[in-house]
């Protein structure tokens, strides 16, 4: 079975020599002017891949029967810079509120994921509320929350309870919120692997400082991208709260759409809600990516 | 002779109808190590685990420096302050520095000042060759250097009993070395040990006794020149030539 | 009995009803409320600061009874069913065709009429209900009307019709719908009838009105929160201005006569 | 070092007997009843903790001033009985909905993330568009995707093109949900571990061939507990149609209870709502601890 | 003499800045093993995943029954059928049954039909001991028995060429040693392989030719006896006495 064989070239015996100046070989040089050739060429399907199939998107659009009428409705450009402002003010309702609910949903997120997941037997009614409480808020339409709480908490008349719109539907988003973020960060806690948890215990940290040092630190890094998720989701659902009245972005765009019955209102809303949103997504996106690599890299390396 | 720092009498220990531990008996006098040899599943792991009380027992006492751990009342955080344990892998805290790795426990657990637990620490850093890794995080580590961290680590609040669980595991055989001479410094400095191990040469350079673990039972014990190189047991003779046929001495 | 009542109480306590003594949400200050958008002929342009339009101009008139000048009023808008609901309100009175119904007088307050319309049915050239001149033939035709949710004109829809509605959340949309031939028809009041029809619908017509319904009875009321203490003196100011005629003018400035619109039987 | 030592038990000298029957020890028995004695005890914190917290809130809230009030405004169940069919009725739009909905979702939301994730140059226009597209749906609020949709194609006045809200609603809602689900199977494809690819492809399968056989089905798998909670939202969020003049659950609630002030509807809508939803986020976290479990059992065996 | 399976030329690779392999040249004929040892990073993975057009190269030849492979209008999904591969891990389709994971390739590659896959994959489990585990899931196999199928479920293409990347490095000693057996018999049979491995085990039961990378470089080869007892170079000797002082034979 052994035969006498050697290494096809001698050079590999050369003594440890590092970084020496390398020039490609002819055989080489002739695959990498194939592969520059390939890579033209494939640059060139794209590129008229591209031009072919956008070129006839903007074709077919411009030269369809309602191309002018299309233009007209959605994309009057002065009507729309017009009622821009309008809009912008309007959206300062959704980032106002966005920042408030958004910070009071962090906190009450937060504790009700411990409360779901904590093991004194004291606290076995506060597991059981949490748990009805994520089950039915995540389970029920968020207009109906702010319905009930925005008009039905002032038909009781009640004693020092405010009748503010404002308040009662960001209470009503904060409710909401609340239960979706819980589960969340309740999630993020029990993917934590269990053994950093034996690890914490074992070198004599209590199990609310393994929760405090030890879980929370990564569980809530885990879970920021789905939390930003949670907040690009929270910026477009604050205006869910103008059925009671209060002027968000959209019901900005619609009060001008009703005067006009043009439609470029809500183009610019949603040029509006995208200069916001996309950003956040991006940057959603490349912590997602980076979590993979950083997962991947071991086999990798 | 001083009592035991360990002494395991009678422990069994089942999941459900899993019956994975039984009649386990041992003591660890100071100053040795005691590594637990055997195939997988036959139950290292969960010995170790139910000594630093992460797994409860289904009967039998473990007495560590002469308090009964096992008994219903003793608080678990206390008896860990004691111990020291390190796993196969995950051992350490990816978000926290090495130095805050070290110091995390001394300071929150032991109550010791942050200036004096980072002193410490960094004289640990130093006589392991770590010290220039003091301020990195975990994953800029190799493999063994995150052992040796964790053992460091688990050495900083001065237990009095160190838990090895197949901490090589993981490892490529020469990173395996160099855990295993972090090892035998400890060995030489007094450290009492359990380790639950595949690698013979824990076995071979620290061991003072070698237990062979089959199937929850503790088959055969002895010294490990005997063990190893002379098992009695017809089961312990078949692992120790299956392990010699694995390439390993 | 709205008016009597009224009428009554005006002569007890008609030194009360003055910018010093009214108990209005900011001292000196009357605000009122309209919707967003706001229509012709009920306000002009959007502007009800301007005092142009049917309801900006009764609620001129109502603050200048009260004692308020042009410079003391100001305006706020709210949707239509959100200002209907129970509860304290973010303003001292809202005018946006409300009718009376004994159902809102258990949660809101009126003042008495200042506008008496029929509901009517409102269309385009070309739909089903194009050519209906009876009640009963509207009903067959199965027609898909749209109206507000919270209106009197659901009701019509609804009770007197015996028509599935599409319920939409303000007028605004409704007419979207309407230009759209989404719907078939909306019901709305007469004088937004004949702006609907004449102006923002192409090829709009009015179909009919109908006659009788308990909101039709009782007409258009200012609307106040429930036990406001201006209800009186609001009362008493439509009242005084119905009485001296300018509301008659008011109403023969900014809305057309009823005449081209037949009534459904 | 090396000092005399023996074991204490020579019990575990005898030959390797197995499940023999076992008599607990005098001291394992103690131990037994004083566990015993303190799972007692702990059942006994957790019964009065219950009985303690839950009694409370529910006297605090039968005396509290406002209870008749808010019992009659909320909870008047013989009017919710009455209203029920209707909310139902509407209740069966957003089921429809949701039914027609869903199954295109699931067929787009495919398609895009595979353009997305695919490689060939040729594609790269579908890529970009792919993109494009799921960022701009994922941005926008989808109240605002309806009106444009719902009312603003109608506008345009197109031949041939429906302007029946319900289709149109259905489009709009598709379309948004066809980003978020597009977003999710892509998530999910480029979680299959690189190595998978690269035994497949070493195994000779080709690009497709490894996406169909081994890609896709692992990335399914995982992420159906996110299109599982998709699904529930998209129940919810259904409801947004109504804007359109269509009646769902939620308008039909509106409806009764702008006629009588009384919010018992909304309660009754919230309980259809529940009926539905929570055995479905119940599903889907079974479904998530089953696969924690999974990725746990490595470490505890 | 035949002409080699497999024929590496002046073959080099980099990452970016980063040069993994350097002047790498070896044959391997027909029915012969070749080993590549080293330390981690040297770059044995890298080379494997180049052989098998994984990786792109940056300059050198593989040549491959004959064939250049590495020619730029190579069509890849051709010249893995005729290789076989296995990692050291994530190897199985974990939602595919064991019988399914070997019936993958011949059918939807080799066009085999459904039946005949069939008894040729029952045949293989056969052979090698698996074959009551045919309609499991991999997750209920031992780590061992999985790349025991990988192995089989790689050579049910009838790879002119198998390449083997430290199959064993995610097992305990008793394991390694089952797979060690299956490859020895593979060796038996006159598969020609190539394996990359830290287990000695392998270099000394199934090589024809270990070879030693160093940074990216072979460094030194030779028969195993040779290399293994007696290197050469400083480099292998430091190596093979690490690898002797972390317990590997
Ligand atoms: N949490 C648990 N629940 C149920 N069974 C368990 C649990 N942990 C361990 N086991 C079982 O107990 C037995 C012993 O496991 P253990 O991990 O102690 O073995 P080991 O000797 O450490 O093996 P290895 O060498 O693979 O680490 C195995 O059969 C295992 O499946
Ligand atoms: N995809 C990649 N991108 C960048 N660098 C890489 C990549 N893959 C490998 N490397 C680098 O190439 C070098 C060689 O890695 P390789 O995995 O081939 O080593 P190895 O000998 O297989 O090591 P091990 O014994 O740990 O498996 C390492 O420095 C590694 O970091
Ligand atoms: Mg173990
Ligand atoms: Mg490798």
């Amino acid at each position: 079975m052994t035969e006498n064989r050697g290494h096809s070239s001698s050079d590999a015996a050369v003594p440890y020599d590092f970084g020496g100046p390398w020039q490609p070989s002819n055989i080489e040089l002739a695959r990498q002017s194939a592969r520059k050739k390939r890579n033209k060429r494939n640059a060139l399907i794209a590129a008229a891949s591209s031009i072919l199939v956008i070129g006839t998107l903007i074709v077919v659009l411009v030269t369809s029967p309602g191309w002018i009428s299309l233009r007209d409705t959605f994309f009057k450009w002065a009507y729309g810079v017009e009622v821009l402002p309008k809009i912008i003010l309007g959206f300062g309702t959704n980032v106002t509120l966005t920042i408030i609910a958004g910070s009071s949903v962090a906190v009450i997120g937060l504790l009700i994921a411990l409360v779901r997941t904590s093991r004194s037997p004291a606290l076995t009614p506060f597991r059981f509320l949490a748990m009805v409480y994520v089950d039915v808020f995540r389970g029920i339409p968020m207009l109906l929350v702010i319905l009930l709480i925005g008009f039905g908490i002032p038909a009781l008349q009640l004693r020092g309870v405010t009748n503010n719109v404002l308040i009662l539907g960001t209470i009503a988003v904060i409710i909401t919120y609340s239960a979706y973020v819980a589960e969340v960060i309740r999630s993020g806690i029990l993917t934590v692997h269990p053994s950093q948890r034996a690890a914490a215990r074992s070198l004599g940290l209590s199990h609310i400082q393994t929760l405090r040092h030890v879980v929370l630190p990564q569980a809530l890094k885990r879970v920021t991208p789905p939390l930003l998720n949670d907040l690009v989701a929270l910026i477009k659902d604050t205006g869910l709260i103008s059925i009671l009245g209060v002027t968000d972005a959209v019901r900005a765009a619609q009060i001008q759409t009703a005067k006009t019955f043009n439609y470029t209102p809500y183009v610019m809303a949603a040029l509006v809600f995208l200069a916001v949103t996309i950003p956040l997504t991006r940057a959603t996106d490349r912590m997602l990516r980076k979590s993979l690599e950083k997962q991947n890299a071991q086999w990798q390396a | 002779m001083n009592q035991p720092v360990l002494k395991v009498s009678k422990l069994r220990k089942s999941f459900g109808n899993d019956l994975v531990l039984q009649d386990i008996s041992f003591d660890v006098p100071e100053h040795t190590a005691t590594v637990f040899i055997g195939a997988s599943g036959s139950g290292k792991s969960t010995l170790l685990r139910c000594i630093n009380l992460l797994d409860s027992i289904d009967d039998g006492v473990i007495n560590l420096d002469g308090q009964d751990i096992s008994a219903t009342e003793v608080n678990p955080d206390a008896v860990r302050q004691k111990l020291g344990m390190v796993f196969q892998s995950f051992n350490l805290f990816p978000h926290m520095t090495v130095l805050e790795n070290i110091t995390l426990a001394p300071i929150k657990v032991q109550q010791v000042v942050k200036d004096a637990a980072v002193a410490e620490a960094f004289n640990l850093l130093e006589r392991f060759g770590l010290k220039d890794k003091a301020h990195q995080y975990p994953d800029r580590l190799s493999g063994g250097q995150q052992q040796r961290l964790a053992i460091i680590r688990s050495i900083a609040r001065h237990p009095l009993l160190l838990l090895l669980d197949e901490i090589t595991s993981a490892l490529d055989p020469v990173l395996v070395n160099e855990v295993l001479s972090t090892v035998r410094d400890l060995k030489g400095e007094g450290m009492t040990m359990v380790l639950a191990t595949h690698e013979m040469g824990f076995a071979k350079q620290v061991a003072n006794e070698v237990c062979y673990l089959h199937n929850g039972k503790i088959l055969e014990w002895g010294e490990p020149e005997q063990l190893l190189e002379a098992p009695k047991r017809s089961e312990t003779q078949e692992f120790i030539r299956r392990v010699h046929a694995a390439g390993r001495l | 009995a709205t008016t009597d009542e009224a009428e009554t109480e005006a002569t007890d306590t008609g030194t009360i009803c003055s910018p010093e003594s009214l108990q209005t949400l900011e001292p000196g200050v009357l605000t009122i409320a309209t919707g967003e958008p706001a229509y012709y002929p009920w306000v002009i342009d959007d502007a009800p600061e301007s005092g142009q339009g049917f309801e900006a101009a009764v609620a001129y008139a109502v603050a200048a009874q009260l004692g308020y000048d042009q410079t003391a009023v100001t305006w706020v808008r709210t949707t239509f069913d959100a200002a209907i609901a129970p509860g304290p309100k973010t303003f001292d009175f809202n005018l946006q065709q409300y009718s009376i119904t004994d159902e809102r007088k258990e949660v809101v307050d009126f003042s008495s009429t200042y506008y008496q319309a029929n509901q009517t049915i409102v269309s385009f050239k070309g739909s089903v209900l194009e050519g209906l001149t009876t009640l009963a033939e509207i009903s067959a035709s199965g027609a898909k009307l749209g109206a507000a949710v919270g209106t009197t004109s659901l009701d019509v829809i609804e009770s007197t019709l015996g028509l599935s509605a599409s319920v939409f959340n303000d007028n605004a949309a409704a007419v979207t719908a309407l230009k759209n031939q989404q719907v078939d028809g909306l019901v709305v009041d007469l004088p937004t009838a004949f702006y609907l029809s004449a102006v923002e619908i192409p090829d709009g017509i009015i179909v009919g009105q109908v006659e009788g319904s308990d909101a039709s009875d009782q007409g258009f009321g200012l609307l106040l929160a429930k036990d406001s203490p201006l209800t009186d003196c609001v009362t008493q100011a439509v009242d005084a201005i119905r009485n001296d005629g300018s509301l008659a003018t008011i109403t023969s400035e900014w809305l057309a006569d009823s005449a081209g619109a037949p009534v459904l039987r």
